[in-house]
């Protein structure tokens, strides 16, 4: 789908010679709403820009639209938080690698007082918990984001069919809607929800909820960036990619937070760190 | 890519076709939300309210007109901003708990397209003979009979206004989401799940639903323009 | 007591057009045209007695209650009328239901409702366009629907503006019929504005002339055509001839003469001499001969014929007897007498028939 | 909670006192956008389109305004989705590379309000006399006269029109958002800047961003009202 | 070649409505006035003529060309004429703006269109309401209004449905004088509907009686008023006296008798012994004396007065000499004269103002 016009392709008109600031025109990224919504992009879009003679775009959608506008080719690059469907994109061929930049973790959070009694349960657990006592309210995104995907991975892990779940009981709520609007409306509910700890700090302030479960391994949330093949940007996505993975920058991720939320919102992880590439 | 509306339509029919439980709950749910708040909206509030605007002298009558018709430009997300801060848990009306159910649904469709249709049944009426409400009370109708009688004259347009009004309710997103919540089997209606569709980039499904909108929407206008053609001027049916 | 009395009402306009302090009494059972040329205020005064419009100033008694103040009373008293406009506007639903509006709005009863609205629609022969779409219908038919739909309601008091403006003389002599056995049968109170002089007469037993806001004369029609008291109404009502004269000398105690371009009159009247005044001769008055006869008539002139004019089956006679004489004669008495334009004729008429005002009115 | 209301207000105050750049520089496009659509939608088509329909008859006239009327209630993320089905890329016209640009987001609101100014229009060309265009044939008007007169004479419909088509352009996001992307610098308008703010949980700013389009609304609606009260019927002056 | 021809035109509506086949040619020069009563289809042929509207059959040749078929060409024949209609729309612009559209649709030069415009005004009187908004303008005030900018187009074929209808009978002078002067100084040809049969008569050169969509006949004002061929005209017209009679004898070529009532007339006329007809008389042929005198009239009947109305400054008088015979004099005579209901009168008519048509007709 994306070669049919070989012989103009500006892919390997450009790789030859032109200098990145031919290629004038912009750079569109679409990156999942998790990253944007925590204003990391905000920083960072000046300081590329400062540095290349690009527009850098940045369109904040769902892991699944942005993984779409790379398949049409409507964006040049993507950053997004879905291991299993980066692979599948790459392996169609729509992307030429997956580079992991960043990572954090996953928050089940929910009231203060516990009513299911999940504090320091394995995700695994907690979620056996709740289906099984019923005793609180499970907002989920039920969008097919990579949250949401996050959370099937867990049913699963804890050996429920994601159907069942569905059909649980009037405890399990399917939002169908933003981060933002689902930890709304699980603080209203006064339930649980899974969230990306970007988003929950930037709420946490308008929320009654606390993080109850914050660790385990499959709450592990990682970022990659991801060059589209039929970019006719190659050497400005390329830039990109470098200025991501690029010392000064993984620094300024990493502290990234501390000012706003008195805590960093992502670990940097460019290279062959774990625990980005398990 | 053309095929997409291909696909998206023959989505719709199957959809129709199959009689798919949750979109038929959805769509019905829809028409609900939609007819109650424009319900509301235009035989409690604008049309009753839009005569007595029209028909009476009072100061500040242009700048009640011309904000009426500014608020026409008020955005749906912003009226879920306000629906929500009046309803929500801590909000004033929080005691209602109407915040995540279908009445806030209702409450927010009703507050964006009262504007709406009051400016439609304004400028209905002031398009009308001012010969008209003249007539009547020479003919010796009361205030409220004169009123009546020009709505009746000023049809078209009244229903234009529901019309509108309708069409908006049942298109719009922003309330609906935000203080509905987009809840599946509770607060879920076509535009939320076309939006919810749209995100997680099922294309053809959304824009299915979008069709199946679209022919709720006809279904209902036409039941209502048959009122209006019952008696348009002459040369519409020639 | 008077039905409706209407005191120093006053109508003003954005661009300062405006109603001068109009005064008016009709007492129950009056027939009272109110005649006037176009723009004089005929349909504001009428407009104002509906009560559609608010005066500057001036105040409505309507059955010895102020309207102009309550609302409530308004539309109380506004029942009590009727009001057939000058352009009637239809709505737009079918004949017989513009007709019976009036009544639904009354509350009246679905089966009486019926009974007169069917007599009504018989009463102004459109009961074949029943069921037409009233906007669809012609002028006339248009403002018969209008007068119908008035005549429901049986009003105490009719405003009629122009009513058989738009009717043929056959309608309009219909229409006229109607309104009198209404006035005969119900004694209803009229009020019609009317550019007809000759309808103001047959239906009404007063008459008030309407000029550039002013009520200038009201009286009976008699009174008003052969008695104008200002010059201005003398125009209106047309009498043919207005002389410019001025009193000479007093022959006894009610006639004088009146020297008029060097032609003297003889007149009844009380001026005195050497006072300027108009000189109003009705056309009808002035009788032609051919030869000099010798008759009653005190003032007998002569002169060519300088202009002939029909006017329906009458045709009017301008003689040049130093000032210009104006008569009617019949169609028929042209034939008989062979005039034309140029024929040298006679004329005369009595000193009674002068009608003499001050020309300072 | 009510204070909401108020700490949203001082913000929005706040905002347009400092003249915030960056809020500035969102207003001046979401205006230009609007702006943009909503004459296109209503000079090139709605007005012309819809005095045609109007005034001409041909079989299947009841059936293309019971239509006009029924795109009343597409909602904008259907339009959304048409439009980038159309655009993107790989679509029929992504060629023009308009998609993600501000070109895109003036292609889809036009698209999205183009049935409401149409309907409207044809609403207020069916309320005035039919005297007035047999008046203006009789006196040798040719018909695209015969046209302008009558479109003077509706002129408050019309108007309504215009200004109810420019309010549902600036107040939608569904097609701003889907295919402008909310750029930042680019394509961010105030109604996807609102959207991301709220997403983000800043409802305070979100809402003085909404007040901030209710203003811009009233300032451009006034100058619309202003030429349209020139020549009001009278018993609105008095 | 006629300016206008109308050939086998139909209009039918909806429920049935229908002008019927009607035929006209209007020279050149021609000022036709179509008379008729409420309904008759007096506006729908007007309304065919300017080609508002499409004719169910039927052709309209303007100047030679069908006009019925072609767009441009209607919109080209439509140019050169005007059409006051009958109850006229104003735009809402003031009446300096509605008197000049006409012009700038036709692409005028603005200073002449302003030259044009305000003579226009100024002759219609409506100088002063120049900057008023037509909108607020009196009933006649707006038909002055609607003839002035029918007349700055300066059409060649004028059509005035009813022109005078909302006019006193000052302005209607006014207008009449301004047409009259429009005929002499540009030979304008005219249609003109008109219920006043009288201002038919004074314009018009031609006359057409339509009747229920029917055009029952055309001629000279003199011919239709005179020698009506069809009972339902004489009726429209108004002759005044329309007996039952059936031809008793022929007294010589050209004489017949008349049975009426029981009594006999005698009259001109053609018809055969025994034919049923229409005996008509016009009232003003009808003298009537106190005593019987010795007069060329052939026809003398006598009988008692049954009622007296008046009629402008006439008096109608209906005698009962054994079949009721109306006539008219002047409100002088009837003084004079001395009359009263009952007073016995003789009433002679000659042989020549009795007009018969057959029953058939
Ligand atoms: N709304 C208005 N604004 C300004 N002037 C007005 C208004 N209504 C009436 N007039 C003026 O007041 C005067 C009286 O008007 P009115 O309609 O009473 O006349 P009329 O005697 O009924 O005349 P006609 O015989 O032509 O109907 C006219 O000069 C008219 O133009
Ligand atoms: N659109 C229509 N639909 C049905 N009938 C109509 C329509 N227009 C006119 N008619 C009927 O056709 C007949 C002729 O109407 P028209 O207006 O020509 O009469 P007119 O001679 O001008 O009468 P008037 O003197 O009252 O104005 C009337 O009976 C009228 O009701
Ligand atoms: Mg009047
Ligand atoms: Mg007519």
């Amino acid at each position: 789908a994306c070669d049919s016009d070989d012989t103009e392709s500006p892919v390997t008109a450009s790789t030859e010679v032109e200098p990145t600031n031919g290629e004038s025109g912009r750079l569109k990224v679409a990156t999942t709403t998790s990253l944007d919504n925590t204003g990391l992009w905000e920083t960072l879009e000046p300081l590329f820009e400062e540095q290349n003679d690009v527009d850098l775009d940045i369109v904040a959608v769902g892991t699944g639209i942005a993984l779409e506008y790379g398949r049409n080719g409507d964006v040049d690059v993507i950053t997004v938080h879905s291991k299993a469907r980066e692979i599948e994109y790459v392996d169609e061929g729509y992307g030429l690698e997956r580079i992991p930049f960043a990572y954090n973790y996953f928050l089940i959070v929910g009231p203060e007082d516990d009513p299911a009694g999940i504090r320091g349960m394995s995700p695994e657990d907690a979620f056996k918990t709740l289906f099984g006592s019923e005793a609180g309210t499970f907002v989920s995104r039920g969008d097919d984001s990579g949250t949401h995907g996050k959370e099937k991975t867990i049913w699963a892990n804890a050996g429920y069919e994601y159907e069942d779940v569905q059909s649980a009981g009037s405890w399990y709520l399917e939002a169908g809607s933003g981060m933002g609007a689902t930890l709304v409306m699980a603080d209203e509910k006064q339930g649980y929800t899974l969230t990306d700890a970007g988003t929950y700090l930037s709420y946490k302030g308008d929320l009654e909820l606390v993080p109850i479960v914050d660790e385990g391994d499959t709450l592990l949330n990682v970022y990659s960036i991801i060059v589209g093949t039929n970019t006719e940007m190659p050497q400005a996505a390329q830039k990109l990619v470098d200025f991501l993975t690029s010392d000064e920058i993984q620094h300024i991720m990493g502290n990234f937070g501390f000012e706003e939320y008195g805590m960093a919102l992502f670990t940097p992880c460019a290279g062959p760190i774990a625990p980005c590439n398990n | 890519m053309e095929n997409s509306f291909w696909d998206a339509f023959v989505e719709a029919l199957r959809l129709i076709r199959t009689l798919d439980p949750e979109v038929m709950e959805i769509t019905w749910r829809s028409l609900q939300l939609a007819a109650s708040s424009s319900t509301i909206a235009f035989f409690l509030i604008a049309l009753p309210l839009g005569t007595l605007i029209h028909f009476n002298r009072f100061p500040g009558k242009r700048l009640v007109i011309s904000t009426i018709q500014t608020l026409f430009a008020m955005p749906a997300v912003a009226v879920g901003l306000i629906t929500y801060t009046l309803l929500s848990r801590s909000g004033p009306f929080g005691d209602l708990e109407w915040y995540l159910t279908p009445a806030a649904i209702v409450f927010g469709q009703t507050l964006l397209i009262t504007p709406v249709m009051l400016g439609l049944v304004i400028s209905a009426l002031n398009a009308i003979d001012k010969a008209i409400p003249e007539t009547a009370t020479a003919l010796g109708a009361s205030r409220f009979q004169t009123y009546i009688i020009c709505i009746r004259e000023a049809k078209f347009g009244i229903l234009t206004a529901l019309v509108m009004g309708f069409g908006r309710a049942v298109s719009e997103v922003g309330v609906s989401m935000m203080v509905g919540g987009n809840i599946r089997e509770f607060t879920r209606t076509l535009t939320t799940a076309i939006a919810l569709e749209t995100s997680k980039g099922e294309r053809e499904l959304a824009l299915a639903l979008g069709i199946i909108l679209i022919l709720l929407a006809f279904v209902i206008n036409f039941a209502l323009l048959s009122l209006q053609y019952r008696k348009l001027p002459w040369h519409y049916w020639k | 007591m008077a039905l409706l009395e209407v005191i120093d009402l006053q109508q003003q306009f954005k661009d300062s057009y405006s109603l001068k302090s109009v005064n008016l009494n009709i007492e129950k059972g009056d027939v009272f045209a109110l005649i006037g040329p176009t723009g004089a205020g005929k349909t504001t005064i009428l407009r104002l007695i509906d009560l559609l419009d608010q005066p500057v100033s001036g105040r409505i008694l309507f059955d010895g209650i102020d309207v102009t103040k309550s609302k409530s009373e308004r539309l109380k008293a506004r029942r009590r009328m009727a009001y057939v406009q000058q352009r009637p506007t239809v709505f737009s639903m079918n004949v017989y239901d513009n007709v019976s509006v009036g009544l639904k709005w009354r509350h009246v009863k679905r089966q009486s409702i019926k009974e007169t609205v069917e007599q009504a629609l018989h009463l102004v022969g459109l009961a074949d366009h029943r069921k037409r779409d009233a906007k669809t219908l012609s002028g006339g038919e248009t403002q018969r629907v209008a007068i119908a739909r008035a005549l429901v309601t049986k009003p105490e008091l009719l405003l009629l503006d122009e009513p058989t403006a738009n009717l043929d003389p056959i309608s309009t002599e219909q229409t006229e019929e109607i309104l009198e056995n209404i006035i005969e049968a119900r004694q209803t109170t009229m009020i019609m504005s009317t550019h007809d002089r000759s309808q103001g007469q047959r239906l009404a037993n007063r008459m008030g002339v309407l000029i550039d806001g002013d009520i200038l004369q009201v009286g009976t029609p008699a009174e008003i055509f052969r008695s104008p008291i200002r010059k201005r109404v003398a125009d209106f009502v047309g009498v043919g001839n207005m002389l410019d004269g001025v009193i000479e000398a007093r022959v006894d105690e009610s006639l004088v003469t009146i020297q008029v371009n060097g032609n003297v009159l003889q007149a009844i009247s009380d001026f005195d001499e050497g006072e300027k005044v108009w000189v109003l001769v009705r056309t009808e008055d002035v009788t032609f001969s051919l030869h000099k006869t010798s008759t009653s008539a005190r003032n007998t002139f002569e002169g060519p014929i300088k202009r002939m004019t029909p006017v329906g089956t009458l045709v009017r006679i301008e003689i040049d007897c130093g000032f210009p004489l104006v008569g009617v004669v019949t169609a028929k008495t042209v034939a008989e007498m062979g005039l034309e334009t140029g024929s040298h004729l006679f004329a005369s008429f009595k000193a009674t028939a002068v009608h003499v005002i001050h020309r300072r009115n």
